[in-house]
């Protein structure tokens, strides 16, 4: 975040948001409404990782301000359909407008302490008013949500936004926008700030700032971010229901900003994009994709701190001194046994998943275009032992793999200090 | 005057289980300073244990396996994730736990299968334990009523009369100085979590039978162990204790009041027109609003008093 | 008349629980001087440090600044009436580079406050404020680099460079040399002499050498309790002073 | 161009479209994973059992029908995923039924996807989400209902108590959503019209799947004074609510929806023998003998919780055999107009498809539950005998749908 990304980035950021759509293979409406997903899902990370990542604040309710966001367009969108003359594309600054009024009454609630208080504070007030989103028909619509329709609106520019594609650009015009603004947000004085206040909040005090009232801005613009991202939910699915305050909204965004990786602008745009397509296509494969997501998240937590895009950007160096063949000689000596415990693991999952939730499916089965009878030992036995071969061979090789590293990495510093 | 003497029995167990429910959760969290997100999911691994030991064995060996397995399962989390994840700080632990519970919930859904298992409560101890005013009281709810007291005071005890608990205590602000005096304070780590856990394990053998045994049963149990345990006061085991009957007897009270703040209008003179946009907020009952009571009162305590009831410190 | 008095401070007393730790303190720094503060360890020194800039609120008694009462106020209220600290343990931005962490310094003193509508790399005002501060601590070779990665000497350096980049016009030093050489402290000397230039400056430090080549007066504090205020020359032969250093020796 | 890590995750994220062969394809949407899953997943058994069934016998006019099952986890937002993704696999008929919110989502996406579709027009086949609005204000051409509605089961219900003078005090107790209250909201009508003389001592709701411990509202029960307890409960909701009267010894007449659902008998056990009923359009001891179906779905999912429970799914699958041989096409707007109106005859009684809203009515039973049946549920002994049984037209209620018909 040290320097200003020069107009480059952006530019080919746009080009490539406008190119995706019609590349071949992403072109069926399903793909379309995916990329649009996921580009809903970007903004609503970013807005979330400005807490997070640059401020230090866990919050375990940012649901919230998307969902209210979302009811607020969706019911600017009925007027819309009711004869308000207002094209489409503005209705999402509807929801960015609910979300920056409620993040600032809620915020005033939930900065007023940090850390942990900071995170229980915020859970509080999301099932508050998850409960609320139930008990009162009236904003919220009760159990079968607030419906509007997107075609029946005036016309702008002549497009009619009946058709995804039209919709994915309205998004995608969004998407860059907010990106764009975030991101500039991080470089005012106030966005400095953010960062002292995650790094040191009693040092932040003593040069003259409070850090309840740094925290109090930053939440507020989050909150409106994530209204506008439920503003572009609204206008893409004409429908909001209470799901989406709900509580599995609020954890869904956090594993996408920390596996992305908080440190990092695209971190959270990675993870977006990432967790999107695994919620939505690894379900098809398997029905224990929670278990991997699952396990997938501990192992980020544990061994990347720095997320997928701290992973990425630590390689750039090694590519800048052409030392990456290095490197990835080095992955490939390991990769290995590491897809060989992989494999293992996989297999033993499946089988025990087969045998738990679908008895009657009989003990035959296809993994990976290998069929087996999960009801005979042999497919357990030798799922284990290429588990453990896979581990013994990973202990044997890993020194070797950690010293290429280091050898990589030397050449970096070394190129480094010549360059 | 029935009614309230059975709301307030009826507050009272509720309250006991909640506070054996986060008893566990209280010395880790008060401990450790580990907000453990997957405290409800151990808690549900009791059940299942205590269901299937009880198939095999007998209820009674159950009801004291369980809780010990349970608290090598959290040894085994302390020492092979946590103790990688300490150095990183609160929000890693966090996070860390987060993700656990997911892992536990399919795991549970691994061995067995996603319906509710029938859980009964076995026949050694399923008897009315006495009758008041025609209602019966099952006697598994007075076991768990004595357990919940049981477990009130070996906290207490062990956590401020022993040495261990003064060493752990501690370790939970000055760890290198602690390790310096000569105390392996992993190893330590490693022991709180085990008893914590076991804790969780015990309250789900009793929970399983007052609670549905499936996988969806810690995340449907939620944050409500948060509560107990914040609003009680970090760091404090009678905290949690005031705090679990508090909760308890008013949440009970509160479904008992079939009034909403219209009807205190009208009392007061003041008619709201149906048509108006409040109307509908006003017309929410209290009874309708009873269990989300706890969340309203976590929100408040957070900010009006950070430390809880009893609490001695805010993080 | 100009106001001849910074800091007055009048019957100040803070105790946590029963210990008594600053007892009956009253002192009066003058517009412009140079006073330390010296004292043996665990005397209250960084304890009245606290109570001055607002990190503790004292249990009783007055501090004005400039005139004003500033006693129980929170610190960025005091920071904004441009008294500014630094802290015995290292206290900086570890995740920020060198650079952000002074301009971060300085961006409230020069009103940009909480601006959200304006890039931060264009404010040309606190650019140059906080080059020119880097220049004064020597750190612009380290000017991008993650201030959490910088050695020991050069973090206390970027930590006095905080203090001051503010301009704040009241600035507390505490025991800015702690843990540097001969040569690095005799640097720091050089820098404080330079920044205290038409500026009020209060010091604990316990290298007498620096004590008594900076002070215009010097407090000594034992025991919570100011038991001599006066020019270097006559502390040196204050005998109250010596027994409370050299302990009963000085008798005998 | 330098390194853009956006760049490559994008284009690695290439999705295939499945190619769509020559055959019948319904997109069976409903949870498949998470909290609701076991509802969704024994429903895709009976998919998989009756359509291999039409399959066995020819299939649609020729077509062999193919089942894509996608998990939304009662999402309304998955579901919208899903269907897209249906709809470009080319599936002609939707099937879903766990949550009324999914369901809502559902018809208002296919009613704009056909509109703005014409041509490649999709049914929505609603086989289990009850909520009244689904065939009145919110009805349409494309979707049908397989189920009888909260209002309708509520009529079975009030007309068994209209029956029972014992019956003098009643409390009503449901989840505080849109159901729960189009549920007290018909009890509180219909007994007033039926039985103006039973006082509703009580009327509760409470949040959906939030509440852990019943006993307080058990003990609300009791001080009322009530004999009698109507509720639309499911899932955790119903079978916390038996369990906390168990534990308190409370013997009440109980008037559910989804008393006989997965877990619920086992929850209240003994104490719900002659006072447990419910209203469904079958159980299994309608008849003296297994019928054919039951046997063989039995032999093929022997599992003790798998019971062919969802009678109606059989009933769907027997009215689109007979849709698709009268339109003598598998075209969605032909199907959909041999449907409407369409009566056929089944074991328990004839049944006849609204053609005015859409809306199957069905012979529905109330039945009570006893320990002296042939056929027990999930291995209880406890099963449920007949006590009234409406036929079809007597089901049939007003509706305000005003639906418009695409061009002839």
């Amino acid at each position: 975040m040290r320097r200003r990304w020069h107009p480059g980035w952006w530019a080919a950021a746009a080009v490539l948001l406008a190119v995706l759509p019609v590349v071949p293979g992403l072109e069926s409406s399903f793909s379309r409404s995916i990329l649009t997903q996921m580009a809903i899902a970007a903004v609503f990370a970013l807005s979330y990782n400005l807490l997070l990542g640059q401020t230090g604040l866990l919050s375990f309710g940012h649901a919230v301000y998307f969902g209210l966001g979302g009811y607020a367009a969706i019911h600017f969108l009925r007027a819309v359909n009711g004869g308000l003359p207002i094209p489409i594309p503005f209705v999402p600054l509807a929801g960015a407008a609910a979300g920056l009024a409620f993040g600032i009454v809620f915020g005033a609630l939930t900065t007023r302490r940090a850390g942990t208080i900071f995170a229980l504070i915020s859970l509080g007030v999301g099932e508050l008013v998850y409960a609320a989103s139930l008990m009162l028909p009236a904003f919220f619509g009760g159990e079968e949500g607030v419906t509007a329709s997107r075609t029946k609106a005036p016309h702008w520019l002549g497009l009619d936004f009946s058709s995804q594609i039209q919709v994915y650009y309205v998004i995608a015009f969004w998407l860059l926008v907010a990106a764009f603004a975030m991101h500039a947000f991080m470089r005012t004085p106030v966005g400095r700030m953010c960062n002292a206040v995650r790094d040191n909040p009693e040092r932040a005090e003593f040069i003259g700032y409070d850090p309840q009232g740094v925290r109090f801005i930053v939440f507020a613009v989050s909150a409106m971010f994530a209204g506008l991202a439920g503003g572009l939910h609204a206008i893409n699915y004409e429908i909001v229901a209470a799901e989406a305050v709900g509580a599995t909204r609020s954890g869904v965004v956090l594993l996408m900003v920390y596996i992305g990786g908080v440190t990092h602008f695209v971190g959270a745009i990675l993870g977006a994009i990432v967790i999107t397509w695994l919620q939505v296509s690894l379900s098809d494969y398997t029905s224990a994709w929670l278990l991997y997501l699952g396990l997938f998240f501990m192992a980020v937590v544990l061994y990347l701190p720095g997320g997928l895009a701290g992973l990425v950007m630590l390689h750039v160096p090694f590519v800048r001194a052409r030392a990456m063949g290095r490197v990835l000689r080095a992955y490939a000596l390991g990769l290995a046994p590491v897809l060989a415990m992989l494999l293992g693991a996989i297999t033993l999952i499946e089988m025990a998943y087969r045998r738990s939730t679908q008895p009657e499916a009989g003990a035959r089965m296809k993994l990976f275009w290998v069929s087996m009878d999960t009801s005979t030992p042999w497919p357990w036995l030798g799922a284990a032992l290429l588990v453990a071969a896979g581990y013994v061979a990973w202990r044997w090789i890993s020194p070797r793999v950690t010293a290429a590293w280091t050898i990589a990495s030397e050449e970096v510093r070394v190129g480094g200090a010549r360059g | 005057m029935e009614l309230v003497t059975f709301s307030l029995l009826n507050g009272v167990v509720y309250g006991l289980l909640l506070f054996m429910l986060s008893s566990g959760l209280t010395l880790i969290f008060s401990m450790m300073g580990v907000l453990n997100f997957a405290h409800a999911s151990v808690f549900m691994l009791g059940a299942y244990f205590s269901y299937q030991i009880g198939r095999w064995i007998g209820f009674w060996p159950a009801l004291v396996l369980a809780p010990l397995l349970c608290g090598l399962v959290g040894a085994a989390i302390e020492r092979y994730g946590l103790r990688r994840v300490h150095p990183k700080g609160h929000v890693a632990e966090i996070l860390f736990t987060f993700g656990l519970s997911y892992v536990i919930a399919e795991l549970v859904i691994m061995a067995w299968g996603r319906n509710p298992i029938e859980n009964r409560v076995p026949a050694v101890i399923d008897f009315p334990l006495f009758q008041l005013f025609g209602t019966s009281y099952p006697f598994y709810k007075g076991l768990m009523m004595a357990i919940s007291v049981g477990m009130f005071t070996f906290l207490y005890l062990a956590f401020k009369r022993t040495r261990v608990g003064l060493v752990i205590q501690a370790a939970l602000t000055h760890p290198q100085m602690v390790s310096a005096l000569g105390h392996d304070v992993p190893r330590l780590f490693v022991l709180v979590f085990a008893i914590g856990s076991a804790l969780a394990g015990l309250a789900g053998v009793i929970g399983g039978f007052a609670l549905l045994t499936e996988p969806n049963m810690a995340l449907s149990l939620g944050p409500i162990v948060f509560v107990v345990v914040v609003v009680g006061g970090l760091g404090s085991i009678p905290g949690a204790f005031i705090a679990s009957m508090l909760i308890g007897i008013v949440q009970t009270f509160a479904v008992a009041l079939d009034y909403s703040l219209l009807d205190f209008m009208h009392v007061v003179g003041v008619t709201v027109t149906r048509a108006s946009p409040f109307h509908e907020v006003l017309a929410i009952k209290i009874a309708q609003a009873a269990p989300i009571i706890p969340y309203l009162l976590l929100v408040v305590m957070l900010i009006v008093r950070p430390r809880g009831i009893l609490g001695t410190r805010e993080t | 008349m100009a106001e001849t008095c910074a800091l007055r401070l009048r019957e100040l007393r803070k105790n946590f629980g029963a210990t008594q730790i600053i007892r009956n303190v009253s002192l009066d720094v003058a517009t412009g001087e140079r006073h330390a503060i010296i004292g043996p360890n665990g005397a209250g020194k960084s304890t009245l440090f606290n109570l001055v800039s607002g990190r503790f609120a004292p249990t009783s008694g007055s501090i004005r600044l400039h005139d004003e009462e500033i006693a129980g106020l929170r610190p960025y209220r005091i920071s904004r009436r441009g008294l500014s600290r630094s802290f015995q343990v290292t206290n900086i931005f570890p995740r920020m580079s060198v650079f952000e962490n002074i301009r971060c310094g300085v961006l409230w003193s020069l009103g940009h406050k909480y601006t959200f509508w304006r890039n931060v790399d264009n404010l040309r005002d606190a650019n140059e404020r906080a080059e020119q501060t880097l220049e004064q601590i020597h750190l612009s070779a380290r000017r991008d680099t993650l201030a959490g990665v910088l050695t020991y000497a050069e973090q206390r350096a970027l930590e006095i460079g905080i203090t001051i980049a503010g301009g704040a016009n009241v600035i507390l030093l505490d025991e800015p040399t702690a843990g540097m050489s001969r040569h690095e402290a005799q640097d720091a000397v050089e820098l404080i002499r330079a920044i205290s230039k038409g500026r009020t400056l209060v010091i604990v430090e316990h290298d007498m050498g620096v004590v008594f080549d900076l002070a215009d007066r010097i407090s000594v504090l034992v025991y919570g309790e100011i038991i001599a205020t006066d020019v270097p020359e006559r502390i040196r032969e204050n005998a109250a002073v010596q027994t409370a250093y050299l302990g009963t020796a000085a008798h005998a | 161009m330098r390194y853009n890590p956006l760049a490559c995750i994008a284009l690695a994220t290439t999705i295939c479209a499945g190619t769509a062969a020559a055959d019948f394809k319904i997109a069976f949407i409903d949870p498949l994973s998470g909290g609701a899953a076991s509802a969704g997943v024994s429903a895709q058994k009976h998919l998989a059992f009756f359509t291999d069934k039409i399959n066995a016998a020819g299939g649609l006019n020729g077509e062999k029908i193919t089942v894509l099952s996608y998990d939304n986890k009662v999402s309304p937002q998955e579901s919208l995923i899903m269907l897209k993704k249906a709809l470009d696999e080319g599936a002609r008929i939707v099937m879903q039924g766990n949550g009324s919110s999914v369901a809502h989502a559902i018809t208002d996406a296919v009613l704009k996807h056909n509109e703005r579709n014409p041509g490649h027009e999709v049914l929505f086949f609603n086989y289990a989400a009850i909520d009244p609005a689904l065939t009145n204000e919110k009805c349409h051409f494309w979707h049908f209902r397989f189920d009888a509605d909260v209002d309708m089961k509520m009529t079975a219900l009030t007309d068994t108590i209209a029956k029972d003078p014992k019956i003098k005090k009643v409390y009503l107790i449901n989840q505080d959503y849109s159901f729960g209250k189009a549920v007290a909201a018909a009890a509180r009508s219909m007994l007033a019209a039926k039985r103006p003389d039973i006082q509703i001592v009580g009327d509760e709701l409470h949040p959906l799947q939030k509440v852990q411990d019943f006993s307080p509202y058990v003990a609300k029960i009791k001080a009322s004074g009530a004999d009698t307890v109507i509720t639309g409960n499911w899932s955790n909701d119903m079978l916390l609510l038996f369990k906390a009267g168990k534990d308190a010894g409370l013997r009440m007449n109980w008037y559910t929806y989804y008393g006989g659902g997965l877990g619920s008998v086992p929850a209240i056990g003994k104490d719900g023998v002659g006072m447990l009923k419910h209203v469904t359009e079958y159980h299994n001891n309608v008849f003296p003998q297994m019928t054919a179906d039951e046997v063989a779905f039995k032999k093929r999912f022997p599992d003790k919780g798998d019971e062919l429970f969802y009678w109606r799914l059989r009933n769907t699958f027997l009215l689109l055999d007979a849709a698709a041989k009268k339109a003598k096409s598998n075209d969605p707007v032909k199907l959909a107009r041999a449907l409407e109106g369409m009566k056929l005859d089944t074991p328990v009684g004839p049944m006849e498809m609204r053609a005015d809203n859409h809306q199957l009515l069905q012979p529905l039973f109330v039945s009570t539950l006893s320990d002296k049946t042939k056929y027990d549920i999930e291995g209880t002994g406890l099963g449920f005998v007949t006590d009234a049984k409406l036929d079809a037209q007597s089901t049939a209620l007003p509706t305000t749908c005003k639906m418009q018909r695409p061009p002839a």
